[in-house]
């Protein structure tokens, strides 16, 4: 049983990062109604741009390496990057498109996929990078002697924050003026506009907030396993997550992101060995899948009439 | 002046109801067959036949596969590649274990085997659909390759879970030479492109284009959601496994499942939407485009300016070019090349008068 | 088949329409979707025929009761018998096979083709060949094309749309895509042709027209039709009977002139005037 | 159709028109490098060919090129890509003036692509620890060289290695040895061997696979840590490596007890894993460091003269950039033994080049005269070994740099001979290839 739960809570924890990734997709798909494949390209570009700051900031400015200094600005220096990258896409690329088919919008945001991943790798070079946020990785040593369990601080950690990302962002659609701005877009893009919410204004702040989440998932992610192209994996890893939660659900997401995490840990675990393994490539797809041929709304969705 | 269609009258229903319909149409159709046929043959490199022409065809093919799904019948799908997987594995044992097994008729039964794998992905349509469906069909992708990968009967217990293409022999003259190799896939494509137009435009097209643009009118008029579906997917399914096994016999030779990857999925619906969606003409036009497009950039690149950049920019650069030029595609015409290039034969119509 | 049949003995018995037996009977009909009722214990029938006209304020139904008649919806309680026989559970696509076609509220074309494909869809019903005959496009599944195709164009001159044929229905006006799609639902033959607000939207001369068609189609093919309409001048014109429904309860039924003098009726429509 | 061939003659126009310029110089020898530098594989795509270019450039400073031949090389982006694999292929077979020399696609994949064609076009194709392992049987493959070591070599030299550690591989017996591998062609390619070392030796073999890309491996350890096999094998790629390193750690592995393959063993897969890949080892063909003769003189005819192809210079020395320099080695001293027998000063065939190669032979005063020794191992390869030497050697992370552990260590070469003869032979039953006899070639 120890090892059950062992697996499980894992398998949360990791769901918790997915749930991060699938978060900015949720955001701009909610705004705009934009499927943004370059969600994983954003994660990539966000965690080498905020890595190779931290290697030329010392170099330009005579910084110690290392320093928390050179942490915040290049964390600065990212997310603006970022901020910046968000805007113009929303400008260049999605304004021109505005009331195409969500299938042309798809294929422009994988247009951009390819350039974003061509601009971080020509910008920063292919090289592979650690990146050390300063949490250990090891097993939480109490929980080892008590429950003979290993359960990642750096997980617990990175869970913590997402968890907190998650409130903050909740926390602002709810209570700022341009968090309800922003759910009035959700529902309703012409009404939105009726009454005189900037519309496009909102669209650069999404792409702004999308940018900032893909920030901390790259460095999340490129912390437990390294800046490095397969960042942009990690979009694979949200997708099954967006489908079981809904594309427009925020706590979708969350919930989505913990039932994906954990039943594919599971099933590697109980499943996998009389398969031959390494299931954990389609089975959370499989599993999204027949959820929703059970339930077509999702898991927060609300069961749509079809009007004639 | 000479595309004009004044006094050409349609005595018949069957005249109107033409695949080209324009006399000078059927002249230039007819023509650029004899052209693809008996000159390409003959007077392209074998760099132009193996590496340009064949692919192009190939993926065309995959392309219309596609184009049928999504373009016709509206049914969004990322997992084509895992089709033509499917399509090239099945071939590879009919041919193995059959013994005297005609090559066309093995690439016909791994087209069939593809399409019941279709119909068995395809089975989520029925309840979800838009983008929901498109991530279910990622369903598809992941788990063919891996199954592939993972039962070795598919590869013929071959170390690596690689299969190599036996020689395609038809009434006893081998297909080897790259000549050869061209005329064979495309008199295949040819075939089932025509075939393609041809179901577009009857009752089995209306009902796939009925239900993509209203399927709750289309069930009302009698139409059945989920045969028109399924048959949709069996068929697309069929070309893109016909696309496969061709793509194993007649371009690379040895295939291994991890080729039919997530990209080759994505590369084809670039094709259909740049090439234009619905369209059998646009299928050829984006297949072409996604298969030059890159290697025009990269001899730009590497060959003419590539001394001037820095080692691995160059490389960089082609791709941030390659994705900025489809999104300014994308915003210029987004309804394909194939729009394009009606919109030219508009103006030919009326050449040169403005109006 | 049938219609063809129906429309023969029609023109045989001195040409005009001679009202039927009951063809259609909504016995106790009661819908609701999670708990909100959108039809309540409703009953009422149609006989051959006849133009029967379904009315009421926003929201009082009307759509819904098409859409039980034709099985897109399911009432919760109630029978509906058809052709003398008890109607079970039952799907959209069925209803084709019943003869029954029907136009929408708002236009339900296939907006991705042209006027004659949206018209040929309408006689898929049918149309016999199957995927491998079509593949091929020789013979059987030419000849039939061209058969159908003949059809359809006496369908496109009868509602006098031969300059639209090729045009793709989405760049139609309003008025041309209405009539276009009661060329679809006329493609088909029906026995019995449901009318959602087929008038709805339209300048005075279109609706003149649009009614010109309804009756030629109800009086030349005896077509039975069951409409929605808005405009209870062009109701109380050309139906047989009307059905009034408020709030999803039926509250009158019968001839113009009776529906016209009851209160019930004219308390819905003048609001509440008790 | 119509549209897209007519723009398929004006794209052609164009490529022509390029192929024309730049090849006039009869005294060069070309050599096409398919090489990658985006996308996920683009780390170790611009470290090897980074280092092969420079090993190149550094025989034109130096020397003058080979015997006066200069070599030229052009580079076509293939993405790892197999169908870009196959154009780059088919554009770059008919450049320079004797044509491509040599085919090295550094891409398992692309390999299986061409296999047939570099037989039709006479072309070599060096395949250094990747590709298709049988080819190391050159009866059946003559135009195929998977050289220094192949997959089932290094499976059986790593057995051997820990073997070695437990005091002789007779200690095997009864151990438990887990073999990660990486869920795709490359990972399966482990399991024949393992399975028949298992036997031979008594332990038992643990097959733990990994889904593409491997950054998730939460449930992979925690049943390595149910299982607690003695060693674990770390067949990986990518990603993979440094999370498997990581989450090793983290359910308290020891990273001493894992040993990886040559594609889990460069900077690349231990740096991200930071403190967690201490003590990991693995298997190379050629090691890591920048104080051999070789790397320096690099660095004093290449980079010094501001000619360097890597853009980081601090990758000149690393696993992959070394690597490169192997490639550079073998293809310039295949080209060198080729020019003695064909001709000296002439710029050759690849059919030549393909001579060079099957007679190719480097010992180590040979190394040690090109600055290379201990830096890759001797190599011997003839007509139906196409191997040519098997051996790896074991560098061990100490958390800045490797460190070699081992000297060169073989692998049970009769077993591993006998699977290749044996796979080789079914694949010419397949195909109706007629093996060569090898008595007669000269």
């Amino acid at each position: 049983m120890t090892f059950f739960f062992e697996v499980l809570i894992g398998g949360l924890l990791s769901g918790v990062l997915y749930a991060l990734v699938a978060l900015g997709f949720v955001l701009i798909y909610k705004a705009s109604g934009v499927f943004n494949f370059a969600q994983g390209a954003m994660v990539f570009f966000a965690a080498l741009t905020f890595v190779g700051f931290t290697e030329v900031l010392p170099r330009w400015f005579g910084l110690e390496s290392g320093s928390s200094v050179v942490f915040w600005l290049a964390f600065v220096l990212a997310l603006a990057s970022m901020i910046v990258l968000g805007i113009a896409t929303e400008k260049i690329v999605l304004r021109p498109l505005v009331n195409q088919p969500a299938i042309t919008l798809f294929m422009a945001t994988i247009g951009l996929t390819f350039f974003v991943e061509g601009l971080a790798q020509g910008f920063w070079g292919a090289t592979v990078r650690g990146l050390d946020l300063g949490i250990g990785d090891e097993p939480i040593m109490w929980i080892l002697d008590d429950f003979n369990m290993i359960i990642s601080k750096f997980d617990i950690t990175a869970a913590g924050i997402a968890l907190v990302l998650f409130v903050v962002l909740a926390l602002m659609f709810q209570y700022t003026r341009v968090g309800r701005a922003l759910r009035a877009v959700a529902d309703d893009h012409q009404a939105a506009l009726s009454v005189g919410i900037p519309l496009k204004h909102i669209w650069a702040i999404v792409w702004g907030v999308a940018g900032f989440v893909a920030l901390v998932a790259g460095l999340i992610w490129g912390a437990r396993s390294g800046v490095q192209f397969a960042l942009t994996f990690t979009a694979l890893k949200a997708l099954p997550v967006l489908i079981l939660g809904g594309f427009t659900s925020v706590p979708g997401a969350i919930l989505g992101g913990l039932i994906i995490g954990a039943s594919e840990k599971l099933a590697e675990v109980y499943i996998g060995p009389f398969v031959g393994g390494g299931i954990e490539s389609w089975f959370p797809y499989i599993l999204a899948m027949l959820f929703l041929l059970v339930r077509p709304e999702g898991l927060f969705g609300e069961k749509h009439i079809d009007r004639v | 002046m000479l595309y004009r269609e004044a006094g050409q009258f349609k005595a018949s229903y069957q005249e109107d109801a033409q695949i080209f319909p324009i006399r000078q149409d059927r002249i230039g159709f007819f023509a650029l067959m004899a052209v693809v046929f008996l000159v390409v043959p003959f007077a392209a490199s074998e760099y132009w036949l193996q590496a340009i022409l064949i692919p192009v065809l190939i993926f065309s093919l995959a392309a219309l596969g596609l184009n049928i799904l999504t373009g016709y019948a509206g049914q969004l799908s990322l997992g084509s590649a895992a089709f033509m997987a499917v399509g090239a594995f099945a071939t590879y044992n009919f041919m193995l274990r059959i013994d005297g097994i005609p090559f066309l008729v093995a690439m016909l039964l791994g087209g069939l085997c593809a399409a019941g794998v279709g119909i068995l992905f395809g089975l989520p349509s029925l309840r979800i659909k838009g983008f929901y469906l498109a991530v279910a069909t990622l369903a598809a992708q992941f788990f063919i390759v891996w199954a592939l990968v993972k039962f070795p009967w598919f590869s013929n217990y071959s170390s690596s879970g690689v299969i190599s293409a036996q020689t395609v022999n038809i009434f006893g003259y081998a297909f080897v030479t790259p000549q050869a190799k061209y005329l064979l896939t495309l008199a295949i494509v040819t075939v089932l492109a025509l075939a393609a137009k041809n179901m577009v435009r009857s009752t089995t097209g209306r009902k796939w284009m009925a239900v993509r643009d209203m399927d709750v009118a289309a069930e009302v008029i009698g139409i059945r959601l989920m045969r028109t579906k399924l048959q949709a997917f069996a068929v697309s399914s069929f070309y893109c496994g016909v696309a496969g096994a061709l793509y194993a016999y007649t371009y690379l030779g040895t295939v291994e499942p991890e080729g039919f990857n997530l990209d080759l999925s994505f590369k084809i619906l670039f094709m259909i939407i740049i090439g234009g969606v619905g369209s059998i003409l646009g299928s050829f036009l984006g297949s072409a485009f996604i298969v030059l497009l890159p290697i025009f950039l990269n001899v730009v690149l590497h060959s003419a300016v590539g001394a001037a950049l820095p080692a691995g920019f160059g490389s960089s650069l082609e791709l941030m070019i390659f994705g900025a030029l489809i999104i300014f595609f994308l915003i210029v015409e987004p309804h394909g090349m194939a729009r394009l290039w009606q919109i030219g034969k508009e103006k030919l119509r009326l050449w040169p008068f403005p109006h | 088949m049938m219609m063809n049949e129906v429309a023969q003995t029609e023109s045989a018995a001195a040409g005009g329409r001679r009202i039927g037996d009951v063809i259609l009977d909504l016995q106790n009909i009661s819908l609701s979707f999670g708990g909100v009722k959108a039809l309540t214990n409703i009953s009422f029938n149609v006989r051959e025929h006849e133009i029967r006209a379904i009315i009421g304020p926003n929201g009082a139904g009307k759509s819904s009761m098409l859409n039980v008649i034709n099985g897109v919806y399911h009432p919760q309680e109630g029978r509906i018998v058809f052709h003398g026989e008890e109607r079970k559970e039952m799907e959209p696509y069925m209803a084709a096979s019943q003869n029954i076609a029907r136009t929408f509220q708002n236009i339900a074309l296939f907006k991705g083709m042209s006027v004659l494909d949206n018209i040929m869809t309408g006689r898929h019903m049918k149309m016999n060949c199957g995927l491998l005959s079509h593949v091929l496009y020789w013979g059987k599944a030419q000849r039939e094309e061209i058969e159908h195709r003949k059809k359809v164009e006496e369908v496109i001159d009868f509602l006098e749309i031969q300059s639209i044929r090729k045009t793709p229905v989405g760049r139609l006006p309003y008025g041309l895509q209405k009539r276009v799609e009661l060329a679809r639902a006329l493609a088909a033959e029906p026995s019995l042709l449901l009318l959602d607000e087929p008038m709805a939207g339209m300048n005075v001369e279109e609706k003149q027209d649009m009614c010109r068609f309804i009756l030629d189609v109800n009086d030349q093919f005896g077509t039975t039709i069951v409409l929605i309409e808005h405009d209870m001048g062009v109701v109380m014109d050309i139906s047989d009977r009307v059905v009034v429904l408020d709030y999803g309860k039926k509250i009158g039924d019968g001839t113009p002139d009776e529906v016209k003098s009851n209160p019930e009726v004219i308390a819905a429509y003048l609001g509440t005037a008790h | 159709m119509k549209f897209s061939f007519r723009k398929t003659l004006v794209a052609g126009a164009v490529a022509a028109g390029l192929l024309a310029t730049g090849y006039a110089a009869a005294q060069e020898q070309f050599i096409g490098l398919p090489s990658y530098r985006v996308g996920p594989y683009a780390a170790g795509g611009s470290g090897i060919y980074g280092g092969w270019i420079d090993y190149m450039q550094l025989i034109n400073q130096r020397d003058g090129g080979i015997n006066g031949v200069k070599l030229t090389w052009e580079e076509c982006e293939t993405e790892y890509n197999n169908a870009r694999g196959v154009e780059c292929y088919e554009r770059l077979k008919t450049k320079g003036a004797a044509g491509n020399a040599m085919f090295q696609p550094l891409s398992t994949g692309i390999t299986y692509s061409v296999l047939e064609k570099v037989a039709q076009d006479r072309i070599p194709m060096v395949t250094i620890g990747y590709g298709r392992t049988d080819a190391a049987d050159g009866r059946v493959f003559p135009w195929v060289f998977p050289m220094i070591t192949t997959y089932w070599s290094q499976a059986s030299a790593i057995v051997n290695y820990i073997g070695s550690k437990e005091g002789g591989t007779d200690k095997l017996k009864g151990k438990k040895i887990g073999l990660l591998y990486h869920d795709s062609a490359y990972g399966k390619e482990s399991h024949a061997i393992m399975d028949k070392l298992a036997a031979k030796h008594g332990f038992s073999v643990e097959k733990i696979a990994v889904a593409h890309p491997g950054n998730e491996q939460q449930s992979q350890w925690l049943q390595i840590r149910q299982m607690r096999p003695d060693y674990v094998v770390l067949w990986g790629w990518g990603v993979m490596n440094p999370t498997a390193l990581r989450t090793a750690a983290r359910t308290g592995f020891p990273r001493e007890k894992i040993v990886g393959v040559w594609w889990a063993g460069a900077e690349e897969d231990t740096v991200p894993a930071g403190d967690a890949a201490k003590g990991y080892t693995a298997a190379v063909f050629n090691v890591a460091g920048a104080n051999y003769p070789v790397v320096k003189e690099i660095q004093q005819h290449v980079y010094a003269k501001n000619l360097g192809n890597m853009e980081d210079k601090s990758r000149v020395g690393s696993v992959y950039y070394n690597r490169g320099v192997v490639h550079g080695i073998i293809a310039v001293e295949a080209i060198r033994i080729a020019q003695d027998k064909f001709g000296k000063g002439k710029p050759l065939s690849g059919e030549q080049v393909r001579w060079g190669f099957e007679n190719l032979k480097i010992d180590t005063k040979r190394l040690a005269a090109l600055g290379a020794e201990g830096f890759m191992p001797e190599l011997n390869v003839t007509c139906s070994d196409h191997e040519g030497a098997g051996v790896v050697k074991f560098q061990q992370w100490d958390g800045a740099k490797w460190n070699v552990v081992s000297d060169w260590i073989a692998g049970d070469r009769e077993l591993v001979r006998g699977m290749i003869e044996e796979s080789a032979a079914a694949y010419a039953k397949e195909k109706g290839i007629t093996p060569r006899d090898c008595s007669k070639e000269g």
